[in-house]
């Protein structure tokens, strides 16, 4: 549709854009009519082309290093009446978000070939489908669009979840398709306001994200980006989840097939992290400011309440999505910490958790493929059965827990850096509020990581072998699985082995994601030094912190 | 209490009592539609629906001094005089069916 | 402005209905008959004095009266328990009807209203009861569902919100009209124009008032059309006579043609497709009711098959015979 | 920049070592040290699933490690006094800002070699080798099953703990921190189908963990207080800032505390390591004895500055050194798993080197490091030698006379050996660093720790008791030994394997073709490290012998210490040597006048006392232990009883033999209680989260539907009613607006 009417100059780079995102369309309409059979080939060739189309794109992206957004704007209408735009482009943290969604869609493909015998063709078109919506959402520059990409998300998915799920999927699906909607009412209801606000103040229409980011952070008062910040929050904070409202999550999980989880973990939830760097924070730089005290609160208890919940879960599943909420405490504390290092944390944090958690998700699948259980009182010690899936399960346990060396870690430790150093103290440029407190709870959650991924691996993976009763019953099982209880095919290790290898080199190599990042990461905090300290100077106690501050410029 | 305005001239009372009438037959109608369990009897409230409807036309058209009203009165009986036919049809057809006049006898409205 | 006793007034009948509705007896059911009489009374008080006429006028007794009448009789075809009584009072409803049609001169309403619905409707309701009609059980002389009104509150809630809405249109007749003078001068406009339709209905009409006049009623000949007065009381048609000369004819309203026949006329000239839609709306009724009698028969023979242990014949009611047993 | 040159030049990078030329050729490849473990590991990985059933693994472990310990060697040879900073390609670095400090963190891989580095690199990859070698025969029965699980964890570990010594950051170090802490863990739960082990390696990772937790935040404090994580630009930042009183600075010698408690298993968290003996044997010489435990000194060495102006954290390094050391010993005396005592002789030795940074002396604790090591790893492999040759057993009641049995005089005469430096019998290396950390406990300016000084002789007795013990009750007397039950850990048909992997069933321990049981000789793969262990063992007492002998002062060892960031300081450094005063730039406050001989111990000077009473305490710890458990081996279990017979004294049997509860303590206080929030927790969040709040608000609409439900039970007037009340209310709605109008 769109990719007629472009600029001339950014031809080819639009182009690559809607490629990858109309491929998937496409490839969903050939399966609709394909055989059944042919199904899931076509998906997996389809889903690869995205991929393909997608790094070409990211090959010859010249704005790697300036964080600015690439190509530049079209003028390709969609509605004229409102000048909603099918602007798309990237710039570097949404592209590398994109790549990561289009690196685990050919995973999750290739990765239910056994999973899923029966209406096959529904489910491929639905992934396809999926996969196009949330890489439009990513790709988006126009709010409105992105609101249609991260809305579309949900339909895919619930179909994906009510039909191929597990015994509760009805309701599963219909949980999460009713939490998300909800919250993303408040996302929509806010960016509304914000272009008609816009409208009023200048008499145009515009849903250019930057516009309007700029547009409201300086036109808007302070009360009013604080509402604004919190309804974007509140929007965004169903899906990332954050602490309170998080308790869609370990159902669809548990119930989601195997590739569902994959992607809900990888991508979908980073949405709901992404919308909040890419909207909530540029828009609303005193709502931020005002607000982040109360958010990181929430993440910090976030992280220590999840970790502990996953300690006690004996369904394997259900201990991942909830560490899923753990981790991703963190990953928000790192954004509210509104300093470069937190944030910076924070984005490489979402890449890596979906990296690893999406593994572990296709670990637990793999398995859960063979011995149809996932509760950890009947089943264990599969190291014996399966040592190659032994081995994987302990690498991405360790890249989860975050290990130096793996992708885990520089995430981690960046977020935590991010919110220790988040004082009132100025000296590194970036006043914050958060402070030691905060990094010494979440910190804790590297001690309570470990005891429940440990957990895991020990209960699951090691310790004597337990079997169910009935473990010969997925011999002939309704998947098309020849050999069962053996060790990982060919096709299992081909999935696992690529996402081993790109966490390795986040791990061992960080600098390039690094310096993609971080300018984007200062553009998108170039207003908050400022609106942090206007806070700093509501809070009393604040205050005092940051008094302390010319002690400490004397040593830097 | 209504305030007269003097410089007025008066109205009709008759039409006002017609008017009266025809809103009390009607919601007596209602009423009985509503409440009544007999077909039969529903049925009869209907007609007596049709009485208020007849005489408000008759009590407008006396204000206006128009004969539509009657000549509407007289399609009034007409779709009565088809509707009782084919309504007592039905409810003979439903009684034999159950061989009871309640209307709660049928409930193939409800949902499961 | 809202009429606020008016909506009193309606709000007592409601009650008394509502009382009435749950099968009162003795006293309860007098005092109920009493109340619900008294705020009808009270309505209608009010509705004589919102029209704002002065003096006493036998015609607003028998309207009154007559709309009192097809009120219990109304509320009694909603009460009593029995159809057939129901129906019967339904019979009086018809006529207090007519009364009312009678005296705001519709006469041919009127009496029609008697012939169909008296005459025709209310006897077919008669043969359905008879019918239809389940032998009373052991609570008395009628059958259960028909002793227990179902949700009175519900449904007297509805009624008095029409009835209250509805009574505020009193205030309608007065305070937007134009004022009757005007009206009837229209009126008997209209009615000259149809009369001007009517030739022989002129001549005849010219005939008797040169008669009356003492001239020669044979061998005139109209000179001219039918002026109608100012006020519309009175018209003029010259008309020469047979020894020639001129002589100006008057018509008083009483020679206006009759209810009935300028209803007909007024039928035929300005909804002839709405007489035409009438006829075909009870040609389909008459259709429809033959086809459902004889489904009748066909389900009577059903059940003779089906008690016989022999497969129906109406194939189509085989789902619905199955919740029959 | 796009992201697959970087990718390319990265890897680059690795390959051919550091980037920007240096002065000594030699340092261009100091990165193979930690290359070459990474890639005998990625080979064993190879090896693992190429199912590749011959000692292979084995040989390119070893072949790696001494590589690494060769490039270790030439090392030693071109690093002079001054610290060098290898780059070997960027890892976290990115600044904003102008990009000045505090506006930028820098953690790249880069090595910080200085004499501490190499002194320590010296014998990790040494032993190291050694190890692996010892492992190879060790782990034979293993061949094809985890032989190449085993030296891939042994290559891990190497790799991981070079990054840490060798690494030129905080980060990098705390990089080598988790990596060891990851080896250790997947060779604690080596065999991991026995429940323990698996329980034992978590334990390990996460008791680690809490340190690691401190040490986290330690870095964050570090470069919050200094602006940078790069020991280099470190080491000015703090000669550049006065001792400064921010809480900050104050908490950071805290903060690495923990880590070292925790990853040298001292108080409080020393608990992982007796389990961590779940593993093979030569894991626990290797990672639980010889090197990775004595990571803790290290980081406290290495942080030497920032501990030297915070005497309270000192004071805490000491005691927690000392208690450690004395509970330990007190637990390791009524311990009957050899190599559990072996640990928790481990655990008291590492006490006294605590006691010694505590009271300062950096030279002694690392020292006492050094001889440790050789002796530790001896006695774990003599052990793991026994253990290897009797199926399994481990229980001192059981094996008796070892050194008259065929095969294991060697194996147990090194052991004795071993027993005696332990001890730290007179004249042994023990011996010299335990005394060098005595004295300074004695003649250190913070009187609070002298009385450690005492606790450390009471603690060489003990030492010395229970290392006898083990010695006279295994290795003398009466030739009586019973096999253990299980083969080294791993099911039964481990025995198999091994006669598969060497012939002569008869040399062969297992209960053969005719019932009874043939101890399983080691050969040379074992003998020959166990040998050279040994020499070590006595060469490590070499500088001290040359100072005893010609007072020649230049101790290597000390040479070694004192050219490196551990001696920045050290303040009782001075009463060893006179010369170094200059060698410690900014004492906190060490004067030369308070140093050294001003201290009498019994009216002698320092040296000469804790001389004679070490040897004292030794030698009536070893008489003791004679009588008990080698003459009148009754009159031990006599003593038990009546120990055991009087309330009075009880509980020390009892409360030694339960290792005083510590692990009971930990699971009632700590674990249990957050067992149960956390059930709680669960339970909150599925009741009251969710099936309550978000549930409920889920189900309101539905209620309010039922509400008018009854309306359409299906029967006409329902709808009826609806509809005719619609009308009503409409109607009811035109009039009032009708009405309005009106007037």
């Amino acid at each position: 549709m769109g990719d007629l009417d472009l600029v001339a100059g950014s031809e080819l780079n639009m182009n690559l854009i809607w490629a990858s995102i109309l491929i998937p369309v496409a490839t969903a309409a050939v399966i609709a009519v394909a055989s059944a059979r042919a199904a899931r080939s076509l998906a997996a060739l389809g889903s690869l082309a995205s991929l393909g189309a997608l790094v070409a794109f990211a090959w010859q992206f010249p704005a790697w290093s300036t964080g600015a957004i690439f190509p530049e704007p079209c003028g390709c209408a969609w509605l004229e009446s409102i000048n909603a735009t099918l602007g798309v482009g990237f710039d570097s943290v949404s592209l590398l978000l994109a790549l990561l969604e289009a690196f685990l869609i050919p995973i999750c493909v290739i990765g239910s070939w056994t999973a899923i015998s029966e209406r096959q063709r529904e489910y491929y078109g639905w992934f396809m489908l999926l996969h196009a919506s949330i890489l439009l959402a990513f790709a988006a520059r126009d709010v409105l669009l992105f609101y249609v990409g991260y809305e579309f998300t949900l339909v895919p998915l619930l179909f994906i979840i009510a039909i191929w799920g597990g015994p509760e999927r009805r309701q599963a699906a219909q949980k999460l398709f009713l939490y998300t909607f909800l919250g993303s009412l408040f996302f929509l209801g806010s960016i509304l306001f914000v272009g008609w606000q816009h409208h009023a103040s200048t008499g145009l229409w515009s849903w250019d994200m930057a516009t309007l980011s700029t547009f409201a952070s300086v036109r808007l008062p302070a009360n009013t980006q604080f509402w604004l910040f919190a309804a974007l929050l509140a929007g965004f904070a169903v899906k990332i989840p954050l602490f309170p409202v998080h308790t869609w999550l370990p159902l669809a999980h548990t119930q989601a097939p195997t590739a569902g989880s994959v992607i809900l973990a990888g991508t979908l939830l980073k949405l709901g992290t992404y919308g909040v760097f890419r909207l909530a924070l540029p828009m609303a730089p005193e709502g931020g400011a005002a607000l982040a005290v109360l958010a990181s609160v929430l993440c910090t208890v976030a992280v220590v309440y999840a970790a502990l919940i996953c300690w006690v879960q004996t369904d394997a599943k259900k201990l991942v999505a909830y560490s899923s909420v753990s981790h991703l405490g963190i990953c928000m504390l790192g954004l509210f910490a509104l300093n470069p290092v937190g944030a910076q944390g924070s984005v490489l944090y979402m890449i890596n958790h979906g990296l690893s958690t999406g593994a572990l998700f296709l670990l637990v699948g793999m398995a859960y493929e063979r011995y149809h259980v996932k509760d950890m009182d009947q089943i264990g010690g599969l190291a014996k059965r399966m040592p190659v899936w032994a081995f994987f399960m302990v690498f991405f346990t360790m890249s989860s827990i975050g290990l130096p060396g793996l992708n885990g870690f520089v995430g981690e430790y960046l977020c935590l850096f991010g919110t220790y150093i988040a004082t009132g103290d100025a000296s590194t440029g970036y006043p914050g509020l958060l402070g030691p407190g905060f990094a010494l709870v979440a910190a804790t959650g590297l001690v309570l990581g470990a005891m429940y991924m440990l957990l895991l691996v020990g209960r699951y993976v090691f310790g004597p072998l337990r079997e169910p009763k009935d473990a010969t019953h997925g011999k002939h099982g309704h998947h098309g699985h020849g050999e069962d209880h053996g060790d990982l095919t060919g096709r299992e290790v081909g999935l696992l082995v690529p996402l081993a290898l790109v966490c390795l080199f986040i791990g061992v190599y960080p600098k390039p994601m690094l310096q993609a990042i971080g300018p984007v990461v200062e553009r998108t905090l170039a207003p908050y030094p400022a609106a942090v300290e206007r806070a700093l100077k509501s809070q009393p106690h604040a205050a005092e912190a940051a008094q302390a501050e010319p002690k400490e410029d004397d040593r830097g | 209490m209504i305030s007269i305005d003097q410089q007025l001239p008066p109205g009709d009372p008759l039409v006002v009592l017609g008017l009266l009438a025809s809103a009390i037959l009607f919601a007596v109608g209602i009423v009985g539609f509503l409440s009544r369990r007999n077909m039969i009897t529903m049925f009869l409230c209907t007609e007596l629906m049709f009485q208020g409807a007849g005489l408000a036309m008759i009590s407008y058209g006396r204000q206006h001094m128009d004969l539509s009203g009657q000549v509407f009165v007289i399609f009034i009986l007409t779709v009565a005089a088809a509707e009782a036919a084919l309504a007592l049809g039905l409810v003979v057809l439903l009684y034999r069916r159950k061989e009871t006049l309640s209307a709660e006898a049928w409930k193939e409205l409800a949902e499961s | 402005m809202i009429p606020p006793l008016l909506y009193a007034a309606s709000a007592i009948c409601a009650v008394g209905l509502f009382l009435l509705l749950r099968q009162p007896t003795g006293k309860a059911r007098l005092g109920a008959t009493i109340l619900g009489l008294a705020g009808l009374a009270w309505l209608l008080v009010q509705g004589v004095q919102a029209s704002g006429a002065l003096g006493f006028d036998p015609r607003v007794a028998i309207m009154s009266l007559t709309v009192a009448m097809a009120t219990a009789a109304a509320v009694r075809v909603i009460t009593t328990t029995r159809p057939v009584f129901a129906a019967l009072y339904f019979v009086l409803v018809v006529v207090a009807g007519a009364v009312a049609f009678l005296v705001m001169g519709a006469e041919f309403m009127a009496f029609s209203l008697i012939i169909v619905y008296a005459g025709a409707i209310l006897i077919t309701y008669m043969f359905v009861l008879m019918l239809a009609q389940q032998a009373p059980d052991a609570g008395g002389p009628s059958v259960a569902y028909d002793r227990v009104s179902r949700e009175p509150a519900a449904a007297v809630l509805c009624g008095f919100v029409l009835l209250a809405s509805l009574a505020s249109v009193v205030d309608d007749v007065r305070t937007t009209k134009q004022p009757a003078a005007m009206v009837e001068a229209r009126a008997n406009a209209a009615a000259w124009n149809r009369m001007r339709g009517m030739p022989e209905l002129v001549k005849e009409r010219i005939t008797v008032e040169l008669a009356a006049a003492g001239k020669d009623p044979m061998g005139w000949s109209p000179a001219g059309g039918l002026e109608v007065a100012q006020d519309g009381r009175t018209a003029m048609m010259p008309v020469t006579l047979a020894d020639g000369t001129r002589h100006e004819t008057v018509l008083r309203a009483s020679d206006l043609p009759v209810n009935s026949t300028s209803l007909g006329w007024e039928l035929v000239t300005s909804y002839p497709g709405s007489l035409e839609l009438a006829g075909v709306i009870l040609l389909m009724a008459m259709l429809g009711a033959v086809v459902l009698a004889r489904r009748q028969t066909d389900m009577a023979e059903d059940d003779r098959r089906a008690a016989a242990g022999l497969p129906r014949v109406n194939v189509e009611d085989a789902d619905l015979a199955g919740d029959r047993t | 920049m796009i992201v697959a040159p970087a990718m390319l030049s990265s890897i680059l990078a690795l390959a051919e070592g550091p980037l920007d030329a240096h002065a000594a050729p030699e340092l261009r490849w100091a990165g193979l040290a930690l290359l070459l473990p990474l890639v005998s590991g990625v080979l064993c990985l190879l090896c693992d699933w190429m199912k590749i059933r011959s000692k292979l693994p084995a040989v390119l472990t070893i072949a790696a490690l001494g590589g690494a310990f060769a490039t270790i060697l030439r090392l030693q040879g071109a690093v002079g006094e001054t610290p060098v900073v290898v780059n070997l390609f960027d890892w976290i670095s990115w600044t904003w800002g102008d990009g000045s400090r505090f506006h930028g963190i820098s953690a790249n891989v880069d090595l910080y070699i200085d004499r501490l580095t190499i002194f320590w690199m010296l014998f990790v990859t040494g032993l190291g080798t050694l190890i692996a070698l010892y492992g190879s025969e060790y782990m034979e029965s293993d061949v094809g099953k985890g032989y190449t699980r085993f030296f891939g964890g042994v290559s891990i570990f190497l790799f991981a703990m070079a990054c840490l010594v060798m690494g030129g950051n905080l980060v990098m170090l705390y990089l080598g921190w988790e990596g060891v802490g990851l080896a250790s863990y997947l060779l604690i739960g080596y065999y991991f189908t026995k429940p323990e082990a698996v329980a034992a390696a978590k334990k390990a990772f996460i008791v680690n963990r809490v340190g690691d937790l401190g040490l986290a935040l330690a870095l964050f404090l570090i470069w919050q207080c200094y602006g940078t994580v790069e020991y280099a630009a470190l080491w000015k930042a703090i000669d550049g800032a006065p001792a400064s009183s921010e809480w900050t600075a104050q908490a950071i010698p805290w903060l690495l505390m923990l880590g070292a408690f925790g990853k040298s298993a001292q108080l409080p968290l020393y608990v992982w390591l007796p389990d961590a003996m779940e593993g093979p044997t030569p894991v626990s010489a290797l990672i639980h004895a010889a090197t990775m435990v004595t990571a803790g000194v290290f980081l406290i060495a290495r942080m030497f500055p920032l501990f030297v102006v915070n005497p309270d954290a000192m004071a805490a390094v000491a005691w927690v050194g000392g208690l450690t050391a004395l509970l330990a010993a007190t637990i390791g005396m009524a311990q009957y798993d050899m190599k559990r005592i072996w640990a928790y002789s481990t655990i008291s030795q590492l006490g006294y080197m605590f006691l010694g940074l505590g009271v300062g002396t950096s030279f002694g604790a690392s020292y006492h490091v050094f001889t440790h090591a050789f002796f530790k790893a001896l006695l774990f492999l003599t052990a793991g030698a026994v253990m290897h040759g009797f199926a399994g057993q481990l229980d001192i009641r059981k094996l008796s006379g070892l050194s008259k049995v065929p095969g294991f005089r060697l194996v147990s005469w090194l052991a004795v050996l071993g027993c005696f430096w332990l001890a730290a019998f007179p004249f042994t290396a023990a011996f010299f660093s335990k005394d060098e950390i005595l004295v300074s406990a004695f003649t250190a300016r913070d009187e609070r720790v002298h009385v450690l000084g005492w606790i450390g002789l009471v603690v060489a007795a003990l030492t010395a008791y229970y290392t006898f013990r083990v010695g006279f009750r295994v290795f003398f007397g009466p030739v009586k030994y019973e096999p253990g039950d299980e083969h080294h850990g791993h099911d039964d048909h481990g025995h198999d394997h091994a006669r598969d992997a060497h012939g002569s069933p008869a040399a062969h321990g297992g209960r053969g073709h005719h019932g009874e049981f043939h101890p399983h000789a080691p050969r040379w793969a074992i003998r020959v490290p166990l040998v050279l262990i040994a020499v070590g063992a006595i060469l490590a007492g070499w500088p001290s012998y040359r100072t005893m002998l010609n007072h020649d002062e230049r101790n290597w060892v000390k040479t070694q210490v004192k050219q490196s960031s551990a001696y920045q300081g050290a303040p009782a450094e001075s009463h060893g040597s006179h010369d170094d005063h200059a060698a410690a730039p900014n004492v906190a406050g060490a004067d030369p006048a308070h140093a050294g001989h001003g201290h009498l111990v019994l009216g002698m000077d320092a040296h000469t006392a804790v001389g004679r009473l070490g040897s004292l305490a030794c030698i009536a710890g070893i008489l003791v232990s004679l009588y008990l458990h080698l003459v009148n081996r009754g009159a031990a279990d006599a003593l038990r009883r009546t120990l055991m017979g009087s309330v009075a004294t009880r509980w020390i049997v009892v409360g030694a033999e339960r290792k005083w509860m510590v692990d009971e303590f930990y699971d009632w206080v700590i674990r249990l209680p957050l067992r149960v929030i956390a059930n709680i927790l669960a339970a909150i969040d599925d009741l009251l989260l969710d099936a309550g709040i978000v549930n409920g608000l889920g189900a309101l609409p539905a209620a309010v539907g039922r509400l008018f439900r009854p309306l359409y039970g299906g029967v006409v007037q329902g709808y009826a009613v609806t509809m005719a009340g619609g009308v009503a209310l409409v109607a009811a709605w035109v009039i009032w607006i009708w009405l309005r109008g009106a007037n």
